[in-house]
C-alpha cells in the first residue's frame, strides 16, 4: 500500500500539470481549488512516505514497470529523498492558491485561463522535484531535471517584462548544464555499463580509468553545480528569481536549487564517493561554498532592491549548504539539511511577502517598505521572523541550523574548515547588516509621501504568515527537527560513514 | 548496410558534421544557419543510421532534420532574419 | 577522426557558443549543436564490431548479446533528442517576446536597453515595455 | 578590456574542457569493443530476452516502452511541458488590456499553385506514413514518438496551404485548432499516466504492463499495452508539435482559438526584415 503511494508520488502532480491547463481551456475556471487540492493530495502521500520512513528507518522502493534493479527504474525514497519531497510538495500547498498573477497587483489581474495554465507549470515543477528526490536511476534524474527546468522556464517568464529575458538566460544556463551532466552519465555508462546509483556504487571502485573517471564527476558536478547556483556558476539565480511573479518566485526560491543540491549530495556523497575523483570535487565544493557565502553576502548588502537583496542572500545560503555538503560529516550533513529546512521556509516567506508588496507598490525599491509596521503588523511581524530566521538569531529556525553549520565547520578543522567557519560568521554579520536595515525601515520609519499604502494580497498573507509560524516553530522545537526530520535523511546517505568515524 | 564506423563516409559525415555546425554558428542570415543546421542534423543521422543506431537516425531526421528547422525557420517570420542585431 | 573526438570538438563548440556569441539565436543554435555532441557520444559508446541493428528478424526468436548494437544508449538518446527539440521549442517562444518587447535579440544591446529603463519601470510593465519605449511595433 | 579579459578566460576554461574530455574519452573503452562494460552488464538483458519478456522485435521500443517506460512517461511530460510553456510565454490575453499585437507571422495562407498541389497530394501520405510508423514500431524503427511528430508536421502542412482557421471558429477547415491540440496533448500525457496507474489498480507496480487483463500470454499483453503507451505518446506529440507550430508561426489568443487577426500583411512586405 505504502509502496503504491511513492509511486504516485510523481504520478499525481504529473497528471495535475496535465488536467489543470485541460480544464482551464474547456471550462476556464475552477483550477485554483483543483491546484490546492492536487497540492495537499501529493503533500499528504509524500507525508505519509515520510512517516513511514522514519519510523521504520527503511526506504520505501517501487520498481517501475515492475522491472528489478538495474533494467528497470526504481524509485526509492528514503528518509533524505522522503524529507525532500515533503519539503517540495508542503511548500507547494502554501502557492498553489495563490492567484499567479499576483505579480499585477490590484491593477490588473491574469485572465483565468492563463492562470489554469500557469498552475499546470507549477504541478508540473513540482512532479519534476519530486522526481529527481525519488529516482534511482542517474538517467532517469536527467529527465526529471529537464522537467522541472522546462517548468520553471515557464513560471519565471510568465512575469513578463524582463522575466522574459531572465528565463532566457535561465534556459541558457540550465541546458548547458543539463547537457554537462548527461555527458558525465555517459562517461559512466561507459566505464560501468549501469544507470543504476546502487549498481554503480558497486561496480565503480572496480573501474580503473581515472581520467575518464575524473571528467565523468567534474561534468556531473559542474552541470549539477550550476542548478544548485553554486559559486562561481550562479549567474542565472537573481534575475530568474527577482522577475519571476511573487508566487513563483517564493516556491522556486525555497526549493529549486536545493534541490539539485540534494542531487549533488546523493550523487557526489554517496555513489560516487568510493572514487577519489569525488572526494576531490567534495573538498572543490567547500571552498567554492565557502567563496559563495562571502560572495553572495556581500552583494547582498550592496543591493537597493529589496527581491535583489534576497536572490542575492540565497546565492550566500547555497553556498552554506554546499560548503556543508562537501565536508560531508554526519554533523554537517545534518546542519545542511537543517538550512536546506530552516532556509527554504524563510526564503519562501519573504519572496513570497516582499515580492507581493513590491509588485503590489509597483517598485522593488527597499524604500517602498517603509512604514509597513504601523501598516500592516502581522506582516511586518512575519517578515521580521523569517529575516531574524536568515541572519540565524534565535529563537528561530535559521538559528539552530546555523549553529550546527559553525559547529560542523570547527569539528573539521583544517584550513578549509577553519575558512568555512568565518565566513559563515561573517555571512551573519552581513545578513545582520542588510536585513537590519529593511527591518528598521518596515518599523521605524514612516510611510514616504505619494506611495501607496502597501498591502499584501490576501491570497499571499496566509502562506507568509503560516510560513513564519514555521519557521519560529523551527527555532523554539529544533531538538524535534532534528530528531525525528533531519536525523534519518542524514542516516540514510552517511550511515556507512557515520561507522567510519 | 552497415558502414565500418572508421570508414571514410563515416569519417566524411563527421566532418560534415564539424564544418556545418561551426558554420551555423557564424553566418549571419537566419535562414541560412537553419539550413545549415538542417544539413548538420541530416548528417548525423546519417552517422546514426551508419552505426546501427536507426531508431536514434529517424528520430534525429524528423526533429532535427526537419522539425528544429521549421520552428527555426517560423520564429524568422515573427523576429528578425538578421544574427546580428 | 574518431566520434569520442568529434563529440568533444562539437560539445566545447556548443558550450563555447552558448558563452560567447552575442546573439541569442546563436545561443540556441550552439546549444543544439552541444546536444547532438552528447548523443554523438552514447551512439558511438553503443557500438560493437560486427553487430546488427537491434532489431529482430520477425521468425528470429534467439539472439546473443555479442550480435547486436546495444539498444539501451539508443533508448536513451530518443529520449534525449526530446528534451532538446522541447527546450528549443520554449526557447523560441521567449525570443520571440523578447524580440517584440525590445526590438533586439543581441545580449549587448538587450543589456543596455533594460539598463536605460531601469529595474522598477520593467518589472510591473509586463508585455507593455514595447509601448513603454515608444513603438508599438519593434523596429524591424 | 574587460569584455576582452572575460573572454581569454572563457577560451581557456573551455580549452581546458576539451582536453579534459579527449583525455577522458581515452581512458574509455574503445570504440566497438564488444567485451566492454556497456555492452556486457545490463544490456545482453535487452538484447536476448526483450522477446520473450516484451514481444517486441525492436529491441529499442522493448526499452523505450517497457523496460525503461517511465523514461518515456519523463519524456511525454518534457514534450508537453514545452507546449504549456509555449502556450503560458506566447498566448495573448484577449479580452483584458491588449498586450501584443497579432504582429505578422504567418498569419495567412501561402499563395501558391505549386506549394498548394504538392501539399495537397503530399499531406495524406504524410499522415498515413505517420500512422504506420507508430503502430511498427514494434517490429521496425519507430514508434510514437517519431509518428507523432510525422503526424504534427502532417497537420501544420495542411495548414500551411489552406490558410488560418477562421477567426470565428475553433477549427481550420483542416486539422485541428491550436486549442484542439492543446487538449489532445494534454489527453495524451494523462492516457499514459492512466495506463500506470491502471497496471497498480490491477495489483501491480505503476507501468507494470504484465497485469493488465488483456489476455493469457503476459509477452503478448505487454506488446498490446506497449502500443497503447505508444499511442498515447503520438497523440501527446503530435499535439504538442502543432501547438508548438501555432504559437511560434502565429500566434494564438489564451483560450487557445486563433487571434483575430486584421488584414494580413502580404508576403512581399513581411520579408523585408
Amino acid at each position: 500500500m505504502i509502496e503504491a503511494l511513492a509511486g504516485l508520488l510523481v504520478a499525481l502532480p504529473l497528471a495535475g500539470a496535465a488536467l489543470m491547463p485541460m480544464v482551464a481551456v474547456l471550462r476556464r475556471r475552477g483550477t485554483r481549488w483543483l491546484a490546492f487540492g492536487l497540492h495537499l493530495l501529493t503533500f499528504a502521500a509524500a507525508a505519509a512516505v515520510f512517516a513511514r520512513t522514519a519510523a521504520t528507518g527503511e526506504a520505501i522502493a517501487h520498481r517501475m514497470g515492475g522491472w528489478p534493479g538495474p533494467f528497470g527504474i526504481e524509485l526509492r525514497l528514503d528518509g533524505l529523498s522522503a524529507l525532500i519531497a515533503l519539503l517540495v510538495t508542503g511548500l507547494s500547498c502554501f502557492v498553489a492558491s495563490a492567484p499567479v498573477d499576483a505579480s499585477r497587483g490590484a491593477t490588473r489581474r491574469a485572465s483565468p485561463v492563463r492562470e489554469g495554465l500557469v498552475r499546470g507549470a507549477l504541478s508540473m515543477l513540482v512532479a519534476g522535484l519530486v522526481g529527481i528526490a525519488a529516482t534511482r536511476d542517474v538517467f532517469n534524474l536527467f529527465v526529471f531535471l529537464e522537467i522541472s527546468s522546462l517548468a520553471v522556464y515557464t513560471l519565471v517568464a510568465s512575469g513578463g517584462g524582463r522575466a522574459t529575458v531572465a528565463a532566457f538566460r535561465y534556459l541558457i544556463a540550465g541546458t548547458a548544464a543539463g547537457s554537462l551532466y548527461l555527458l558525465g552519465v555517459g562517461f559512466l555508462y561507459g566505464l560501468t555499463g549501469t544507470l543504476n546509483m546502487d549498481d554503480l556504487a558497486a561496480r565503480l571502485p572496480g573501474v580503473e580509468a581515472d581520467a575518464a573517471l575524473t571528467a565523468a564527476v567534474a561534468l556531473i558536478a559542474a552541470g549539477l553545480a550550476i542548478k544548485a547556483a553554486l559559486f562561481p556558476l550562479h549567474g542565472w539565480l537573481p534575475d530568474a528569481y527577482v522577475f519571476a511573479p511573487a508566487p513563483a518566485a517564493g516556491f522556486i526560491s525555497a526549493v529549486m536549487a536545493k534541490v539539485s543540491a540534494y542531487a549533488l549530495l546523493r550523487l557526489l556523497g554517496e555513489t560516487l564517493r568510493g572514487i577519489p575523483a569525488g572526494a576531490m570535487a567534495l573538498e572543490t565544493m567547500v571552498w567554492l561554498g565557502t567563496l559563495g557565502v562571502l560572495v553572495g553576502g556581500g552583494m547582498a548588502l550592496a543591493q537597493r532592491d529589496a527581491p535583489r537583496m534576497l536572490a542575492w542572500s540565497s546565492v550566500s545560503a547555497m553556498g552554506a549548504i554546499l560548503l556543508a555538503v562537501g565536508i560531508g560529516s554526519p554533523l554537517a550533513l545534518a546542519g545542511a539539511l537543517f538550512h536546506v529546512v530552516a532556509h527554504a521556509l524563510a526564503k519562501g516567506c519573504l519572496f513570497l511577502g516582499v515580492g507581493g508588496l513590491a509588485e503590489t507598490l509597483g517598485a522593488g525599491d527597499r524604500r517602498a517598505l517603509r512604514g509597513l509596521g504601523r501598516r500592516a503588523p502581522w506582516t511586518a511581524a512575519a517578515l521580521t521572523l523569517a529575516a531574524f530566521s536568515m541572519i540565524g538569531l534565535p529563537p528561530t529556525a535559521g538559528f539552530s541550523s546555523k549553529l550546527l553549520l559553525l559547529r560542523a565547520s570547527l569539528a573539521e578543522g583544517g584550513p578549509a574548515g577553519v575558512a568555512a567557519f568565518v565566513a559563515l560568521l561573517a555571512s551573519s554579520g552581513l545578513a545582520a547588516l542588510y536585513f537590519l536595515r529593511v527591518l528598521e525601515g518596515i518599523w521605524f520609519r514612516p510611510r514616504p509621501e505619494g506611495r501607496p499604502a502597501q498591502r499584501l494580497p490576501r491570497a499571499l498573507a496566509a502562506p507568509v504568515l503560516s510560513l513564519a509560524v514555521l519557521v519560529l516553530l523551527g527555532g523554539v522545537f529544533s531538538a524535534v527537527v532534528e530528531r525525528e526530520f533531519v536525523s534519518g535523511a542524514v542516516e540514510a546517505v552517511a550511515g556507512a560513514t557515520a561507522d567510519e568515524r | 548496410m552497415m558502414l565500418d564506423p572508421g570508414g571514410l563516409i563515416a569519417t566524411g559525415l563527421l566532418a560534415t558534421m564539424l564544418v556545418t555546425g561551426a558554420v551555423a554558428l557564424l553566418v549571419n542570415d537566419l535562414l541560412v544557419a537553419a539550413a545549415l543546421f538542417g544539413v548538420f542534423s541530416f548528417a548525423a543521422a546519417a552517422w546514426f543510421a551508419a552505426l546501427g543506431a536507426v531508431d536514434v537516425a529517424f528520430t534525429e531526421a524528423c526533429v532535427g532534420g526537419a522539425l528544429t528547422t521549421i520552428l527555426l525557420v517560423a520564429a524568422t517570420f515573427r523576429t528578425t532574419r538578421r544574427l546580428d542585431r | 577522426m574518431t566520434p569520442y573526438a568529434l563529440a568533444a570538438a562539437l560539445f566545447t563548440l556548443g558550450l563555447g557558443g552558448m558563452v560567447l556569441l552575442p546573439n541569442l539565436v546563436r545561443k540556441l543554435l550552439a546549444m543544439n549543436v552541444m546536444q547532438v555532441a552528447v548523443i554523438v557520444f552514447f551512439i558511438a559508446l553503443a557500438t560493437k564490431d560486427g553487430g546488427r541493428v537491434p532489431i529482430l528478424e520477425p521468425g528470429e526468436t534467439e539472439a546473443i548479446a555479442a550480435d547486436f548494437m546495444n539498444p539501451l544508449p539508443h533508448t536513451l538518446m530518443l529520449t534525449a533528442i526530446v528534451v532538446s527539440v522541447a527546450t528549443t521549442g520554449l526557447a523560441l517562444g521567449l525570443l520571440i517576446r523578447i524580440w517584440r518587447q525590445y526590438g533586439s535579440l543581441d545580449e549587448r544591446i538587450l543589456l543596455s536597453r533594460l539598463r536605460g529603463s531601469g529595474d522598477d519601470a520593467t518589472r510591473h510593465g509586463a508585455g507593455d515595455d514595447a509601448t513603454r519605449h515608444g513603438a508599438g511595433e519593434p523596429p524591424r | 578590456m574587460k569584455a576582452r579579459l572575460r573572454a581569454a578566460a572563457a577560451a581557456l576554461i573551455l580549452g581546458g574542457l576539451f582536453v579534459g574530455l579527449l583525455a577522458g574519452v581515452r581512458d574509455l573503452p574503445p570504440i566497438g569493443d564488444p567485451s566492454s562494460p556497456a555492452s556486457t552488464h545490463v544490456s545482453p538483458r535487452f538484447i536476448e530476452e526483450a522477446r520473450r519478456e516484451t514481444g517486441a522485435l525492436n529491441m529499442v521500443t522493448a526499452v523505450l516502452a517497457d523496460y525503461r517506460g517511465y523514461d518515456t512517461l519523463g519524456e511525454t511530460a518534457v514534450i508537453f511541458a514545452a507546449g504549456l510553456g509555449a502556450f503560458v510565454i506566447l498566448a495573448a490575453s484577449i479580452g483584458g488590456p491588449r498586450r501584443e499585437t497579432p504582429g505578422p507571422g504567418l498569419s495567412h495562407r501561402v499563395d501558391s499553385l505549386l506549394l498548394d498541389t504538392a501539399a495537397r497530394v503530399l499531406a495524406p501520405f504524410l499522415l498515413l506514413f505517420a500512422v504506420y510508423v507508430l503502430v511498427h514500431g514494434h517490429v521496425s524503427p519507430g514508434g510514437g514518438f517519431q509518428g507523432g511528430v510525422l503526424f504534427g508536421l502532417g497537420l501544420v502542412t495542411l495548414r500551411l496551404v489552406w490558410g488560418p482557421p477562421r477567426p470565428d471558429r475553433a477549427a481550420s477547415r483542416f486539422g485541428p485548432g491550436v486549442r484542439a491540440s492543446f487538449l489532445l496533448a494534454s489527453a495524451g500525457l494523462l492516457a499514459y499516466i492512466a495506463i500506470g496507474i491502471a497496471a497498480m489498480a490491477f495489483g501491480g507496480a505503476f507501468l507494470d504492463y504484465g497485469v493488465l487483463p488483456l489476455g493469457q500470454d503476459p509477452a503478448h499483453v505487454r506488446e498490446l499495452a506497449t502500443l497503447g503507451v505508444e499511442a498515447a505518446v503520438f497523440v501527446a506529440v503530435s499535439g504538442t508539435v502543432a501547438v508548438l507550430f501555432e504559437t511560434i508561426a502565429v500566434g494564438v489568443a489564451e483560450t487557445g482559438r486563433p487571434l483575430p487577426n486584421e488584414d494580413p500583411a502580404p508576403v512581399e512586405a513581411r520579408e523585408e526584415g
